[in-house]
């Protein structure tokens, strides 16, 4: 990366303060909800309701993260959490990738009804789906297991994937594909091998995307798995909640503890999320 | 053999109810009851229950319902009915929120009502008796608030936020000038009534004896606020107690608790609640289901859950009960509130009424209406409702 | 290795007709190249052949095979893309062995190849590299090198070689020539480079247009050509046209200058009398001339100093002409000077119809 | 080079890749079924089916708690609707919340997404906290922001008391709950926009800006010519579905204000699940979910118009 | 118009030395081409004049200004990429008047200039197209409009006609010497072609591995070279080397030919006795010699006839050397020839130290 220019508008404020200042501006902008429940999970019930509101914790205490482990079995919803949006994250991106590159590259008749129905059946509130989804898990006898929400997790994010993903593979040389076939690749082959690889930011977003949305779903959630065993976090988080009691502390520990894997998540990810993939292939 | 599903609402001690479970079990030998669970709140176990309700799933026996639904859920015809069941054993509030139109359609599991707490410490250090009206509640905040000279300190906290809670707000002062909402299943709508209601609370922001951002306090906000000893009086639930008297309470002992207060002239009224035990319609096992449910509405286990689950009986007998008193010794005074609450109306679109009169309420505790035309909404969209 | 037939091949793009019905049979193992002027259909031919641009009209054979709806990869071509078309995100290395490993050529013997062709391309110490750490002609070469390291049917080569410096570029043609003569795979191979058309090819194809100007071996494309635009495209300087008419047996420039037709075409003069045609000479053909006869009075206009030799560009009547002189000829521009031309070396063209007359 | 290697090249060659990826083969009309395959499947099986249901259902008066049986009614749900002074209300702030939050979440996520994509040192900071708000589930989210907003207890107010202004009860007003909620709602779903946005920013070309550089074009302007036009699939993408989400519109309201003060905020979203959930009368709430997917229909048309012109 | 002087320029991408330190002035107006080997650096060099490659060390004045950190758009340049860097979301039109656009050029004019510079490169027809639509030439063409439609201090050309045919680019080629007779804008021009470096040039840099080899006219780089490399590298087909010693006033090869010294450096030869050297004959000083002295025997290797010329490719002692002959000159492989060369026209070269001895 030459120290010449940051690209674009950004390369206003390549200048070291001002990007100082940039950096800060997102870190707050991101950070400071998340700070503000770490804070909350550290702080006592009492102190939560006392006047003037506290920032910083007076006397950080883990005790809420104790309840929180010791209420109910958190470990387990994470993990089933984990599972269903792992599974659903791998699903989404197969799918959308597959149709993408089916909308992106081949001239097909109805390319444009087929988009809008994609985007089309994105536009209804799940909420209104319940029961007849519910139905269609118990006739394939599918409530109480991950499938039951990885299936409806999958739709939840597929339209957006598919159409983030479209966006990317024509933003792709089609050389460098016809090269990879001229090198023996079926056209799949070429997909996996070169496309996919080159769209490495969009196909990480789109899995990021897809990720979260699994993670935080409740509604279904709630619905198609009642049992306790297979309770994925966000159901989980609300039994820390009474009839009337909204006990802050231990849901924001709770929250805390959600939270990690995501941001480990990206964290591990926005690495491949790199520019310049490109850089140097067409000359053009 | 036959195995039974329960659903049991979470926040209600589970653990204590799986007990006399098991004592049922051994009992009756070759039944197998689980208990399901689904969220915490009565309107999360309310979504999650009509999903699965209108799914027609045979997967749920029994449901523990909030008192406010058996009505509902009868005209869905979700719960079945108990032939010749005699209901009068129990609280008659309780026989009335479980009876729609001559069908018994659950079966109590246990009683709750809205007390007024107060500040035993302040009322006597300004030696003010426990209100019997409002009028004299709002005297005796604005004497302890002139006394105490503290800005946090308020005179009453109640629901003003668009909760359920708010829905007794209305009704306790509509209630005790002796109108009734809905008498069965007709619309009884006393305007006049209803604005003075609504003008009590507005009055209350107004003059300063609950505060002014009482469109924002839900149920646990007074509970927070009068545990951190922020509030002379408190409208709340039962469950209340037990924190005041908790370790994070500022109030421990100082917290005396009695039957709400009247508007002048009136008769004092209570909100009543508790929760009760349905049977499913798409149970495959009705009789054993309705068997178990009786047992579980019984006095035995009634008094066992009040003195393991500290959870208010639905009998009478119970409240004098020694082991009951002996554990929850406060109780003694709960009977004759429970007794005097009267059930929200008891009609099958009940939680379109509650929508209706919660956002109202809401609306005018917020200022955004003014108490008359409050009521007026309230009984226009009543009518259409309950037409 | 394969022959490849194009017949009545067409390519458009909507309304606009890129290829018109162009017809080649080549043989197995022959080396044909593609020139023509930029925009002619040269690329989009032979991504035709590659498989890669759909087929508007006309049919592909590649042996005995119709290939006009088989994929590229079933093809069994190797291309070097016009533009490279490396895989950004694969090393050197990658780039090259890809096909390799795609075909399943055991690791050993494809690295081994792969260093073979980076060696020859004199790019083995990039290996590691990643294409945006080269330079052009870096680039170009693993492009060449990703092609070569393969065995297919038929070689398709665009321009190949176009951004490597004269030296470099001499060694690498050598080596396809060894190549081609070693393992005599098809070639389809487009250039604009004169000494690589004329020392590669077995024939040469001029593309005009969308249409094949004329096919030929290179010795009768850069000496016998058949229309005024192959002797103009064909060779550089570029050859030399000068309007005449023949009268009384010599041809006549409009100036008055004067060549014996007989010279210019022996035993070919008859019916010729009278006719307006365009006379081609090449660069070359000017300078120490056998006979005083064959001179013309000209004009020098500018001198080119090439090293090599020196370009006079002279008038002769109203158009300008171009003579390759050795390197020290320096006359004065403005002089009128005698320009010797070996008439033998002379074309002659029709000058309604622009085709050569035989 | 030897002769050997080219034999053996030569049965390589032949051997070609592996056999069974030949019915990959196929013209583009069969592959591309075979590739729209899976996800027509899961629509279907997910979405349509059940919609179709919705919309049969809207046709008739099935109310669970009126104990009657469902009875065909024709159009007489959508007639209600017209005079159902709520739903209207509900549509409206829904139409508002959209119009408001959508530019709104595109320039802060557009803003953001620059910022991000600037040459930070160490990046994952950055991005962490750019993806942070995205990853908080949105039932939470409005907890939070609520209790930020509380007149009391909030940050929010805190923060302005202490900059010495008045601190507002922001759920007394409709306004001014009607901006807390827009806030929450922009700064959730800008995080999601910036997402998009930056992957799509990581693919632009870095020569492209050598290029405008060198033809004297200033970074304004390179934004305007070229980070922007090649940015645009991406953002119509992420414009797309923020709109369809934002008419979407639940959690938030639902956890901030409950729709109060009043029914002064509540969206056409939280009105269906009302009806449906809680007051089980699954025709209007079917009707009323077909109204809302006409409604989201007619604002993706545009955009899909927006897609088109490209090509 | 101004000055460009590169001072002990650097450029290393981590530990690997790119540019090594180059010192060059470049006058005002003046015209300079950079040549030399793929990868040398001639890319890299005029990116860090353009300012789009960060200096790692030295220093550039453009002008008198020094230019080191001064973003591009400042510095007032005009460039062709090599890799043509269009933009793809525009038209060819957009693309060409982008850069006047930006500097507020009222729209007729532009129009006007775009509309020019198409004419002239043979693009006009296609300016309502994106690049994508384009070929290969089409889009470098396109690349070089963009430059050319400017008025900038420095122009930048990187390998800007690579891939246009001979008669195009002899076409282009003129054009852009008239333009910089016409403007006077300082040139910096890289590229592979001999013709062009030779005609274009005021100035030749031959550039080696980062280093400047050589720098001088046209003339004196192509006749005197500084070095075997410069010779080699110079000039197509390029110029024969072969080992020899100075032998009492005699040129003596491997083999025993012999050339005299007297005729090969008339009045120099002082203090050459005995050493060692490396012989450097260009191959079309091969051919008829004046006096049979200056003759080599020789066998003929291989024939390769060009059209224009024909290479005849011959071994002498150890070493094969390329002669260019006339077209027509077919001699048989194998034949033992007496090779005729102009001794005055030969270079001597140190055989260590391969510099050119004076
Ligand atoms: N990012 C990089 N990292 C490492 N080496 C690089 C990088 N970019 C270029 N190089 C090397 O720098 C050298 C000079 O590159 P440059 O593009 O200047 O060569 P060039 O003279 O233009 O060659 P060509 O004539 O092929 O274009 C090359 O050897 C190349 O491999
Ligand atoms: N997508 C397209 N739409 C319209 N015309 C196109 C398209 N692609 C190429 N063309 C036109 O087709 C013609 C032939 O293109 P092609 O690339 O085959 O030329 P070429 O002979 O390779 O030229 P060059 O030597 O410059 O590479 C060109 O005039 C080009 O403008
Ligand atoms: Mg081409
Ligand atoms: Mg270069």
């Amino acid at each position: 990366m030459s120290a010449v220019a940051a690209p674009g508008l950004s390369g206003l404020l390549s200048g070291r303060p001002l990007r100082f200042l940039a950096g800060a501006v997102l870190i707050v902008n991101g950070m400071f909800p998340a700070l503000w429940i770490l804070f909350t999970s550290l702080k006592t019930e009492a102190e939560l309701t006392a006047k003037p509101i506290t920032w910083v914790p007076h006397a950080p205490t883990l005790a809420n993260y104790m309840q929180a482990f010791s209420d109910q079995p958190l470990h387990l919803f994470l993990f089933n959490s984990f599972m269903v949006a792992l599974l659903s994250t791998c699903l989404t991106l197969l799918v959308s990738v597959l149709a993408a590159y089916a909308l992106a590259r081949l001239d097909l008749r109805y390319r444009g009804l087929i988009l809008s129905l994609i985007i089309a059946v994105s536009t209804f509130p799940l909420v209104t789906l319940l029961v007849p989804l519910f139905e269609i898990m118990r006739t394939l006898n599918l409530l109480n297991t991950w499938v039951a929400l990885v299936l409806p997790y999958t739709v939840l994010s597929l339209p957006v994937c598919t159409l983030m993903l479209v966006s990317f593979f024509e933003g792709i040389p089609r050389d460098l594909e016809n090269a990879a076939m001229i090198d023996g690749c079926t056209r799949l082959g070429a997909l996996f091998k070169v496309v996919v690889p080159l769209c490495a930011p969009g196909v990480f977003t789109a899995g990021i995307l897809a990720f979260v949305n699994a993670w935080d779903e409740f509604l279904l959630a709630l619905s198609f798995n009642s049992n306790p065993a297979l309770r994925t976090l966000p159901v989980g988080i609300q039994l820390y909640q009474g009839e009337f009691a909204f006990p802050w502390p231990v849901i924001s520990a709770a929250l805390v503890v959600g939270i990690v894997p995501v941001a480990v998540l990206i964290v591990i990810f926005q690495e491949r999320v790199v520019s310049g993939l490109t850089a140097g292939g067409i000359k053009g | 053999d036959t195995d039974l599903k329960i659903f049991v609402s979470s926040q209600h001690q589970p653990d204590v109810w799986r007990k006399v479970l098991d004592k049922y079990e051994a009992a009756n030998p070759g039944v197998k009851v689980a208990i399901e669970t689904g969220g915490n709140t009565s309107e999360a176990q309310a979504q999650y229950l009509n999903t699965v309700m209108s799914a027609k799933d045979t997967n749920l026996d029994v449901l523990m319902l909030d008192v406010i639904r058996p009505a509902q859920y009868a005209a869905a015809g979700w719960t079945s009915a108990f032939e010749n069941k005699d209901m009068s054993v129990y609280l008659p509030a309780y026989a009335g929120a479980n009876t729609v139109d001559g069908k018994v359609v659950a079966l109590p599991a246990f009683a709750d009502a809205m007390f007024l707490y107060y500040r035993k410490d302040l009322l006597e250090k300004y030696g003010i008796a426990p209100p019997k009206t409002w009028e004299e509640l709002a005297a005796a905040a604005k004497k302890v608030a002139e006394g105490e000279k503290n800005p946090d300190l308020q005179g009453l906290s109640f629901q003003g936020k668009a909760i359920e809670g708010a829905v007794c707000t209305f009704l306790l002062p509509y209630w005790s000038q002796g109108k009734n909402l809905v008498e069965n299943g007709k619309l009884t709508f006393d305007h006049d009534a209803a604005v003075t209601a609504l003008k009590l609370w507005k009055d209350f922001v107004d003059t300063g004896v609950a505060k002014k951002n009482i469109a924002e306090v839900a149920t646990d906000d007074t509970r927070k606020e009068f545990q951190a000893g922020s509030a002379v009086f408190a409208v709340n639930w039962s469950y209340a107690w037990t924190h005041f008297q908790g370790a994070e309470s500022a109030v421990t002992g100082k917290v005396g608790v009695t039957r709400l207060p009247a508007l002048g002239g009136g008769e004092q009224a209570s909100c009543l609640g508790g929760w009760e035990w349905g049977v499913s319609a798409y149970s495959t096992h009705q009789d054993e289901a309705k068997k178990l449910v009786e047992y579980l509405s019984s006095e035995d286990v009634s008094v066992f859950m009040a003195a393991n689950g500290s959870l208010l009986p639905t009998y009478a007998a119970a409240y004098g009960n020694n082991e009951v008193l002996k554990a929850v010794p406060w109780f003694a005074d709960a009977l004759q509130v429970v007794e005097t609450a009267k059930p929200r109306p008891v009609t099958p679109r009940y939680n379109e009424v509650s929508e209706v009169i919660r956002t109202t309420v809401n609306a005018v505790l917020a200022g955004v209406t003014t108490p008359e035309d409050g009521a007026s909404q309230i009984e226009a969209r009543l009518k259409r409702i309950l037409r | 290795m394969a022959s490849v037939s194009l017949r009545k091949l067409e390519k458009s793009y909507g309304s606009l007709r890129i290829v018109k019905g162009v017809d080649l049979e080549i043989a197995d193992g022959e080396f044909v190249v593609f020139v023509g002027p930029s925009g002619c259909g040269k690329s989009t031919t032979l991504r035709m052949v590659a498989g890669l641009e759909s087929i508007t009209g006309g049919e592909i054979r590649i042996g005995e095979t119709l290939v006009n709806r088989l994929p590229p990869r079933e093809r069994d071509i190797a291309m070097v893309f016009q533009d490279y078309a490396l895989y950004p995100h694969k090393t050197v290395r990658e780039n090259m062995g890809f096909s390799l490993k795609v075909h399943g050529v055991a690791s050993r013997e494809a690295d081994q190849r792969v260093n073979e062709a980076a060696e020859m391309l004199g790019i083995g110490h990039l290996l590691d590299r990643r294409p945006g750490q080269l330079s052009g002609g870096q680039r170009q070469r693993v492009a060449m090198g990703r092609a070569i390291v393969r065995r297919p049917k038929v070689f398709l080569f665009d321009e190949p070689l176009s951004n490597l410096d004269a030296k470099l570029r001499g060694q690498v043609r050598t080596e396809i020539k060894r190549l081609h003569q070693q393992i005599g795979t098809t070639i389809i191979y487009v250039t604009h480079d004169q000494v690589e058309a004329m020392t590669l090819a077995d024939r040469i194809v001029i593309l005009k247009g969308g249409d094949i100007e004329q096919v030929g071996t290179p010795d009768e494309v850069y000496n016998r050509p058949q229309s005024v635009f192959v002797g103009g495209f064909v060779g550089s300087p570029a050859m030399n046209f000068a309007k005449a008419r023949i009268q009384s047996g010599f041809l006549t420039f409009a100036d008055g200058n004067k060549l014996a037709l007989s010279a210019v075409r022996a035993g070919r003069e008859a019916g010729l009398e009278g006719r307006d045609v365009i006379v081609g000479i090449r660069p070359e053909h000017f300078g120490v001339a056998p006979d005083p006869a064959a001179t013309l009075a000209a004009r020098v206009q500018v001198v080119e100093p090439l090293g090599s030799d020196t370009l006079v560009h002279f008038s002769v009547g109203g158009d300008v002409l171009t003579a390759r002189m050795p390197p020290d000829t320096r006359p004065e521009p403005g002089a009128e000077i005698r320009m010797g031309v070996d008439p033998s070396k002379i074309n002659l063209f029709d000058a309604a119809s622009e085709r050569v007359i035989n | 080079m030897t002769t050997t290697s080219i034999l053996n090249a030569a049965s390589n060659a032949d051997r070609g890749p592996p056999a069974w990826t030949r019915w990959l083969d196929l013209g583009d009309r069969a592959l591309g079924v075979v590739l729209l395959a899976p996800a027509a499947i899961l629509l279907a099986l997910i979405i349509v089916y059940p919609v179709l249901r919705l919309g049969y259902t809207s046709f008739f008066s099935l109310s669970l708690t009126s104990g009657l049986p469902a009875e065909f009614v024709g159009l007489e749900n959508y007639s209600l609707m017209l005079e159902d002074p709520v739903f209207w209300e509900t549509t409206w702030n829904t139409v508002l919340i959209t119009l408001i939050t959508v530019p709104g979440a595109l320039l802060v996520g557009l803003a953001l997404a620059l910022l991000a994509n600037l040459p930070f040192g160490v990046q994952w900071p950055v991005r962490l906290s750019l993806l942070i708000p995205w990853a908080l589930p949105l039932s939470f989210a409005g907890l939070i922001f609520a209790w930020f907003f509380h007149s009391e207890y909030g940050v929010v107010n805190d923060v302005l008391v202490r900059l010495g202004f008045e601190g507002i009860i922001w759920f007394n007003s409709p306004n001014w709950a009607f901006a807390a909620i827009c806030l929450t709602i922009v700064w959730k779903t800008s995080s999601f926009m910036a997402l998009i946005i930056l992957a799509g920013l990581q693919t632009i070309p870095r020569s492209l800006y050598e290029a405008a550089d060198v033809d004297g074009a200033g970074r304004v302007r390179q934004f305007f010519e070229i980070t922007l036009p090649l940015l645009k699939p991406s953002i119509v993408v992420a414009l797309i579905f923020r709109t369809i989400t934002a008419l979407q519109t639940f959690d938030i309201p639902y956890m901030m204000t409950g729709g109060g003060p009043g029914t002064s905020t509540s969206t056409l979203a939280m009105y269906i699940h009302q009806n449906t959930v809680s007051f089980l009368d699954l025709g209007y709430g079917s009707a009323l979910a077909v109204v809302m997917f006409a409604l989201s229909m007619c604002v993706t048309a545009v955009y899909l118009r927006a897609i088109r012109t490209k090509e």
